[in-house]
């Protein structure tokens, strides 16, 4: 199992680890089960993503991908964090073991499921917008 | 602090001695002869490699006759269950028993076998990880051609009453196959007053070098050959013989089974200082028997995290250790000696297996004491499983 | 004239070079981690590993996806014939072709598939000993499962038509399985430009240490396991990875597949000069093809005398040399190879094979010359065989 | 394969090799397919082996063989000769290897053949005395 410096590196030194106290969304995805939960916390001014923080129960890729995550959608509008994919994340993070690829997959889903809570908070039917939010397909035990 | 190296993952494999290197050395490029030749250098090489069969024969207390080279203890694991299989299923015998908590070596070959029409039961562990004897003798059958029971688990260390065993395959005449790699060393073995009919080691596992092990075949069993090839292994086993490898085992066994009592106490000490320490960080909990446990063997689940970070950071202070068999890292699944146990998936995620050796420092414990709960706070406070946790309890 | 040491048996295994011996050195006791593991020294073994497979890769020009580390030649041999073979019994497939010359590790293996229910043919060889390819596209049938014929024969070193024999297998959609143990350094192999499925090989042979090996597996086909274990090698081979070994093999395949034509060209010089030295003692021939020949093969039968009385003779004057194949002396029937030429027992009986290197001088090739008549003379005046040839010459 | 250093000396330096020009007997066994073939000439005085020579066509254990019975017999009588076993061939080379202990059985033959000749040409039925010699099981092709 071989991670890039650059997983190494998100995993040693997590960029925006923590919680926000009055944060405008959050998501929670993944399950112990699997092994893998992640929970991010995000506010949002005039549709901007202003301040973005996630806590994870996982492994090193887990982590690593929360942590780019974090920082590829702050400052960018909801529209561009919802169209951040995961092939984005791993390249981001210049690539992922194979196992690890569903670590990719759980942090955009972690991103959608925030806004979603954000959209739902704000009165707004996020189906339409964020579509359903599920986990990676590696966690459907 | 200062940052250390501490090697704590001998489970997994270990440093080659001074002694078994010294040893192997002239065979790379001095003494390179094949040990099939006739010329001197071959025959040094028969030589050498027969003394080397002889330790390996001492040390389990057997014939030279008895030992087999192999390339690893899952070759070793494979040839046992297979050959046996292969040669009893034409009087019928297609039924194995075996384990849940096995090493890979021989639950996939066990699984290979059920593909091919074998019926194979999978005897269960009680808490502490400890096999189900009354469950084994109420398993046996007319049609039953092995028992496969490891001597010692790789993960949780437990030790597994090896005599009871063979004694109820002796009375229902069946053959007991026992995977001894990670018991070699810590537990003195004598095969024959054991009574057990096969037994893989590997050398990696003992300060030998890796890509080398042995098959204790007992006499009078006869197995059909596994790798077919040359005359090799008294025509048992293809393949020259790799005689550096071969020599090197012969040494290491020789050491690890000299003054074991005396290793084990000392490591044993270490080893509950470690396995005390860790288990004061509080929601902790330790796999397997504490007592029928190899001495080098502390492996902690720890709520709240996951095992693999747990191991990343270890490394970041210099730490090997490991998190489930080091074989089936890469997989999603938390180990299946972790679930047999009948831990939940989460907790079975957050165990950590330190597997020290007669080298390691008390020292070493200290430094792996005083790292260990700044590891777990950082990753508690960066878990929500470990917040939800925290809430429950209120 | 002085004594010297020749090591003239380069078929049988090989010194492991410098180059090799210090690129494996520092696995044995510094990073000694398991390519499974998760920290530092596990991931850079991880990473030695797979920079291995991508020089194995390199040398035969293919993908390292399709290579796969074993424990050795045999083992590959084993694992192509017997994976084949299992995969495609269920399709009514159970009809092997192999040749009458191949090694013990090919024919053993196809001899207990035999036993096990399978049809072998084995295709003859010429008095060259060529494969003879018409024979060949005869044989292959409907239920042929695969077809495994050597690159180049271990005792007489005739190299084979491999492509033509893809071809054919091609054309009639049948596996094909070269073991090329032997050719590896002194052929240049493109697998893919060869058309071959499955190729086995072995670093003892191309001065690697014993005890490591690899199988080609040529993309798209799938062989079920033959060592069932961990995860490693993409779950396809059991057992903790051998890294000294594999990162051995890696740097002489690096090294014996560069610069072949210069090699060959002056390796096979000094070959010819001993054959012609040889053939000037009266009564002798040359075993096998001399143009389809491995550059450092010398395979010669001298009437009237012993093959194992003249390499104990020549270990008098320090010349390692080998009569028939290394691996099987002991027995006492001459070898298959020998026999298979259509040579009588009595000619098989007196072989001798110089497997000639690179490391090789002409002051060596000189110094046979100078010895071989004295060693035949001498075994030939104590012969009651030479005395009737020389009688019923008259 | 392991010979000891008493087969690498005999076989090294074969005692008795050779000859003998005016021969009581000699004796041929063994036989070119299998590898083997041992002849062996004996001089007789007064019931007595008083010379012995040899001539072997064959691995190092049927040169030590032959060796080293022409040495356990020469100064004999015809009588201890014959009672000369392989097993005792065997010990007085320190053992053979396993799969070379038909050489001894091969000299021990060779001896018998000799004698068999001797007593043929004496006018003396053989048979009653040393039986029939025959090979060494390992050579019935
Ligand atoms: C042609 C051939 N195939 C297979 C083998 C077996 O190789 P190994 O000794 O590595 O098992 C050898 C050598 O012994 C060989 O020469
Ligand atoms: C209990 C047990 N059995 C078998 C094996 C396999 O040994 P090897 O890596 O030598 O094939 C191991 C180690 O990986 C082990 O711990």
């Amino acid at each position: 199992m071989l991670y890039t410096d650059k997983v190494l590196d998100h995993f040693t030194n997590p960029r925006n680890v923590g919680e926000l106290e009055d944060a405008d969304g959050i998501g929670e995805v993944g399950n112990a089960k699997c092994g893998d939960i992640m929970k991010m916390y995000i506010k949002v001014k005039d549709g901007i993503i202003t301040d973005v923080r996630f806590k994870t129960f996982g492994c090193g890729a887990a982590v690593a991908t929360s942590s780019i995550a974090t920082e590829l959608i702050v400052g960018k509008s909801i529209d561009d964090a919802l169209k951040l994919s995961n092939k984005a994340v791993v390249e981001a993070l210049d690539g992922l073991p194979p196992s690890k690829v569903h670590c990719s997959v759980l942090a955009e889903q972690a991103i959608k499921s925030a806004v979603t809570d954000y959209y739902t908070r704000q009165g707004i039917d996020p189906i339409p917008i964020v579509g359903e939010v599920g986990d990676c397909d590696a966690c459907h035990h | 602090m200062e940052k250390r190296f501490i090697y704590a993952d001998n489970a997994a494999t270990t440093k080659v001695s001074d002694a078994v290197l010294n040893a192997m050395l002239p065979y790379f490029n001095e003494q390179y002869g094949n040990a099939s030749s006739i010329y001197g250098m071959g025959r040094n090489a028969k030589r050498d490699l027969e003394v080397s069969r002889e330790k390996v024969a001492k040390a389990l207390s057997c014939d030279p006759k008895e030992i087999y080279f192999t390339s690893c203890g899952s070759e070793a694991d494979n040839w046992a269950i297979k050959g046996v299989c292969e040669r009893l299923a034409p009087r019928g015998k297609k039924h194995i028993i075996t384990s849940v908590f096995e090493h890979h070596a021989v639950l996939h070959t066990c699984e290979a076998l059920e593909r091919q029409g074998f019926e194979v039961t999978y005897i269960s562990i009680d808490e502490n990880g400890i096999i189900n004897l009354d469950e084994l003798k109420n398993a046996i059958r007319e049609d039953t051609a092995i028992v496969s029971i490891m001597y010692a688990n790789n993960e949780i260390g437990t030790i597994q009453p090896i005599k009871e065993i063979a004694e109820i395959c002796q009375e229902h005449d069946v053959i007991f196959h026992t995977d001894a790699v990670q018991a070699i060393g810590s537990v003195e073995i004598n095969v024959k007053e054991l009574g057990v009919d096969l037994l893989a080691l590997s050398g990696h596992k003992i300060h030998a070098p890796k890509g080398v092990g042995a098959l204790y075949i007992r006499k009078g069993l006869v197995l059909p050959n596994f790798i077919h090839g040359g005359a090799q292994e008294r025509n048992k086993r293809g393949g020259t013989e790799n005689i550096p490898a071969i020599v090197g085992l012969g040494v290491a066994m020789e050491e690890v089974t000299t003054g074991i009592p005396q290793r084990v106490e000392n490591v044993t000490k270490l080893r509950n200082k470690l396995i005390d320490g860790i288990l004061e960080i509080p929601h902790t909990r330790l796999n397997g028997d504490r007592e029928k446990r190899l001495c080098g063997n502390c492996n902690i689940s720890i709520e709240g995290i996951e095992g693999e970070s747990i191991l990343l950071m270890l490394d970041m202070y210099g730490i090997c250790a490991s998190s489930g068999s080091a074989c089936t890292s890469g997989s999603l699944d938390p180990s299946h000696v972790m679930l047999s146990l009948g831990l939940s998936h989460e907790i079975a995620h957050g165990s950590v297996r330190f597997s020290i050796s007669d080298e390691t420092t008390e020292q070493d414990i200290d430094y792996i004491l005083e790292v260990m709960p700044k590891i777990v706070n950082r990753l508690r406070e960066m878990s929500p499983l470990w917040e939800k946790i925290i809430e429950a309890e209120g």
